[in-house]
């Protein structure tokens, strides 16, 4: 058996290397206010958005919850706030990172 | 009296023999930048590409630097890829040298041997390839416009080996070789195919299984593992090097006896390693002398990586005394491969070793300079000599 | 119907850019244009170590890595190996930042450019060199402090005014040439698209946001952006076949304001402020009278 | 092994010369090398070339210093050391002039023809740039004996890229007119 060369080739998806111990600030949104506009999916540079069609998810009215919405996978979001920055309802708040044990 | 027609069927320069077996090697690619003395292989190549003898793309690239990194890419996506250069053109794609070893991609690349300026000297000299040893690229160095030609063919079918994937450059030295004409036999085309497959680079591009080629490690990543595999690998493509040139030999009947030629070398007490043109040279004086009934043999060194250190080993191992002759030189040192024969026979052997530099920057090495050498070499004269300047040494 | 771009993803999440990395986005919505056939050649920038080290990968198209001067030369070689064998319909996309496209691969993209390759390059332009630690590049912008023009008691920030490859690439008479930025996805991919019906190469500046580098929170990376847009720092613009269309922005704001916003301009005075909004105006105008030109019927 | 040396000027075709000569012998069953010392000149600037045939394979490769004949193509360089160095009295020395060969010297087995007017006689080339370098293959041959008449004819119309029937008995013509000073 000829044994393959080793290449210098990355091959395993980033999606198994969390970064969510980046994280300083956390975003969370208030879903009653959220209305779908999906703003902070676009501008997320960390993919950290999922969009959700489940109809568990609080919203303001019914027009918007038939819609699509934002979930945070907080197993990637850096916590950089872009989202909250760009919300047009302001129904993303960033708050200090509970989980983190020094 | 042999008749050179029954075994030859063109008459051809080295640069001509080159580019026809670049055409018989049946690349897809080929992407280069002119510099004198390559010019003519690349301009025999568009021509060829021009008149569909060969099915092939041709990139006319702004430097050498961009003509191996279309060449890399190329290979990358799965295609046969071919480039050549020189001298100072050779320099430019330095970085791209150890990218495309360090990927695991086995062009072939001719270089034609030309000195380095200042001053600026377009004629043959080693320096600028013995300058890119480490770069993990095979070296062969011809001798003969045939060798120049089979080169290419034995050269992708060792590089593309599952078991080595490293690059290869083929050298022919400036003018000597490059603008010289010789009787060659060019094979068909159909041998050729039957001898090199098809290239199947297993790791090609695909956009259906993405990959990220080339990437980045940190220490402890596999970076380690990687260059140990290239050493390995490299080491390895010894046994695969004499393969190819006994299944060449077997295919075409002309045996190029692996990583190095013995001449002479039966009942020789002295002998001459070099390499190139200047061991076709050698080979004239030794046969002369051997007329004048002095024992002496020379040893062609056809590849210089991987280094032929048991082959080095075996042929001298009955010499009274070795001269090595470089055309290249390395400031505050030995020549290059004077260095590496030495390196070779430590702890091996305890025979004399004789260091030459000559023929530099072109500077013919005449047959008084090649007796001069295995004189030398005779009286055990070890140490390093500066041949043929004008201090009359 | 929220989506004003393709839901699809072609870039994983885990990757290990900075946080509010606008050269991320770039490469997103870059690749949510061209999708799943398409192959990106990247050289040495931040790009090369967002993916994060061996073995992972955050492209779902293949990557390739190339040295810091060889984008140009790479995707040449891509482009026409694909084509030999009848992959015609992968994009070759060079993604480079403005070091590897403004300074080091200049000769290697203008080649690339010139030979007419079918290509897409793309310069993510985060005005200096981010990946090595923010140092100045062709692309710094006049004023900028970065850590090879460092403001001490000589007040040495970029002297020069930034080279723009887009104009560049214009001048040379590439097929289609543009400029975007990460606050105008839907912008960024409608370009895309246009240019993608261009058979021949193609060449578009994303200014990408960088917090890491020009010193400003990193949640203003968007807003950062706009304001670029809106104080016509980096005009938006699209050149096709030797026609040129300026985008007018909804709204303006004063070159002040964008410059406030970050840290590698604090240092300027009024007088320098003044110089920067001069110089501004006086390329728009330049902009806008090549653009009435180009609008002319032709002989 | 016959060693044989061309000295002209840039353009005039030494170089293509040494090729014609070596397939000339290749034809007839010889071992061939043939090359230029290609330097950095341009058209007019003297220049050297060199062919080897033998009956066994040709592994010198260093240049010519003792040459069997010397091939002047153009009688300006004569002047030269170069062109006369090594030669032996049993050198050839093959010159294209109009002078007779016993004006040239006999230190060597000169030899002597209008090449020129040949060319411009078969219209190659014109006055300030004659195509003589075919010419001089013929007379190579007729001077040595090295190759013979057809196989120089024979390779000269390989080789010429243009004309080359003209080119051809222009070999012929030189064989026959080239003028053999060691008979007189």
């Amino acid at each position: 058996m000829v044994e393959l060369i080793l290449a210098p080739i990355a091959e395993k998806s980033s999606k198994f290397n969390h970064t969510d111990s980046w994280r300083i600030l956390k975003p969370e949104i208030e879903y009653d206010k959220c209305i779908r506009c999906m703003i902070c999916w676009k501008f997320c540079p960390d993919n950290a958005f999922e969009i959700s069609t489940g109809s568990s998810i609080p919203s303001p009215n019914e027009r918007t919850a038939k819609l699509e919405a934002p979930v945070i996978n907080y197993d990637y979001c850096k916590g950089c706030g872009i989202c909250a920055n760009e919300c047009p309802e302001k129904c993303i708040e960033m708050t200090v990172e509970s989980k983190k044990v020094i | 009296m042999q008749s050179a027609q029954r075994k030859y069927n063109a008459i051809l320069t080295g640069n001509d023999a080159v580019a026809v077996g670049a055409k018989l090697a049946r690349v897809g690619f080929i992407s280069a930048y002119p510099i004198t003395p390559q010019t003519t292989i690349v301009e025999k190549l568009a021509e060829m590409v021009a008149n569909r003898e060969i099915q092939a793309r041709y990139v006319e690239v702004e430097s050498e630097h961009s003509a191996l990194a279309a060449t890399f890419a190329s290979e990358l996506a799965g295609i046969r890829s071919y480039t050549a250069t020189s001298s100072h053109g050779l320099l430019y794609m330095h970085e791209m040298l150890h990218w495309t070893a360090g990927m695991r991609l086995p062009v072939v690349m001719s270089v034609v041997n030309r000195a380095l300026g200042p001053p600026w000297n377009i004629w043959t000299e080693q320096t600028d390839t013995m300058n890119q040893k480490d770069t993990g690229w095979m070296q062969v160095y011809c001798e003969s416009n045939q060798e120049a030609l089979d080169t290419i063919l034995m050269g992708y079918r060792i590089a593309e080996s599952e078991k080595v994937m490293l690059p290869l450059m083929s050298m022919e030295d400036a003018f000597v070789l490059s603008h010289t004409s010789e009787p060659v036999s060019i094979p068909d085309q159909e041998e050729v195919d039957g001898f090199l497959p098809p290239l199947d680079l297993k790791f090609r591009i695909d956009t259906n299984n993405p990959m990220g080629y080339g990437s980045y490690s940190t220490p402890d990543g596999p970076f380690m593992e990687l260059k140990k595999d290239m050493i390995e690998s490299m080491k390895n493509s010894k046994n695969t090097i004499r393969e190819v040139t006994r299944n060449f030999a077997e295919a075409f009947g002309r045996d190029y006896s692996g990583l190095i030629e013995e001449y002479a070398m039966d009942d020789a007490d002295y002998a001459l390693i070099a390499s190139g043109t200047l061991a076709s040279t050698g080979k004239y004086v030794v046969g002369k002398m051997r007329e004048a009934g002095r024992k002496v043999g020379l040893i062609r060194l056809r590849f210089f990586r991987p280094f032929p250190d048991e082959e080095i080993v075996k042929a001298t191992k009955n010499l009274k005394g070795v001269g090595v002759l470089d055309r290249s030189v390395s400031y505050g040192s030995s020549g290059s491969i004077a260095n590496e024969v030495k390196s070779s026979l430590y702890e091996k052997s305890s025979i004399p070793v004789t260091g030459f530099v000559a023929g530099l920057g072109g500077r013919d090495v005449r047959i008084e300079e090649f007796e001069k050498m295995f004189d030398y070499i005779e009286k055990g004269k070890t140490g390093n000599y500066f041949i043929g300047d004008r201090e009359g040494n | 119907m929220p989506f004003s771009i393709p839901t699809e993803e072609f870039m994983e999440p885990g990757h290990t850019a900075c946080h509010g990395c606008g050269a991320t986005l770039a490469m997103r919505y870059v690749l949510k244009a061209l999708g799943k056939n398409t192959v990106v050649s990247v050289p040495a920038s931040c790009w090369a170590v967002i993916p994060g080290a061996m073995p992972y990968r955050t492209l779902d198209v293949p990557m390739v890595y190339t040295p810091f001067a060889a984008t140009g030369a790479s995707i040449s070689g891509l482009r026409e190996a694909l084509d030999i064998q009848g992959k015609e319909d992968y994009n070759v996309v060079g993604f480079a930042g403005d070091g590897g496209t403004a300074d080091i691969g200049l000769q290697s993209l203008s080649g690339a450019m010139e030979r007419g390759h079918n290509v897409f390059y793309i310069m993510y332009d985060n005005e200096g060199y981010m990946n090595t630690g923010v140092q100045r590049s062709g692309s710094t912008p006049y004023g900028a402090e970065t850590t090879t023009t460092p403001v001490g008691k000589e007040r040495n920030f970029k002297r020069q005014n930034k080279k723009v490859v887009a104009d560049i690439m214009m001048a040379q008479g590439v097929p289609y040439v543009a400029t975007a930025t990460i606050a105008y996805p839907e912008d960024l991919i409608r370009k895309l698209d246009n240019a993608r019906k261009i058979h021949g190469p193609k060449f578009i500046q994303v200014l990408a946001t960088c917090p890491t580098g020009w010193y400003y929170p990193p949640e203003k990376s968007v807003e950062v952006s706009r304001l670029a847009v809106q104080s016509g720092v980096f005009p938006l613009y699209e050149f096709q076949n030797g026609v040129l269309r300026v985008s007018k922005p909804s709204k303006t704001v004063e070159v002040r304001e964008y410059l406030s916003m970050q840290g590698r301009f604090s240092h300027l005075n009024d007088e320098d402020i003044a110089q920067l909004q001069e110089y501004v105006n006086q390329r728009m105008t330049m902009l806008l009278e090549k653009e009435k030109d180009t609008a002319k019927p032709g002989p | 092994m016959f060693e044989i040396r061309f000295h002209g000027r840039g353009g005039q075709g030494a170089v293509t010369a040494s090729k014609i000569l070596a397939l000339a012998a290749f034809k007839e069953g010889r071992y061939v090398i043939s090359f230029p010392f290609f330097g950095t000149e341009r058209r007019g600037a003297p220049v050297t070339a060199f062919t080897r045939i033998d009956d066994d394979p040709i592994r010198l490769k260093t240049q010519i210093y003792t040459p069997d004949a010397v091939v002047v193509l153009d009688s300006y360089v004569l002047g030269s050391a170069d062109v006369t160095g090594g030669m032996s009295e049993k050198s050839y020395f093959i010159v294209n002039t109009d002078r007779k060969p016993e004006e040239l010297g006999r230190n060597f087995r000169t030899a002597t023809v209008d090449a020129k007017s040949i060319a411009l006689e078969r219209k190659l080339g014109d006055r300030t740039n004659p195509i003589i370098n075919t010419a001089m293959i013929g007379a190579f041959a007729r001077s040595t004996g090295i190759v013979s008449r057809e196989s120089a004819i024979e390779a000269v119309r390989e080789l010429s890229p243009r004309k080359k029937d003209e080119n051809a008995e222009a070999a012929a013509d030189a064989y026959e007119s080239v003028r053999l000073g060691w008979l007189n």
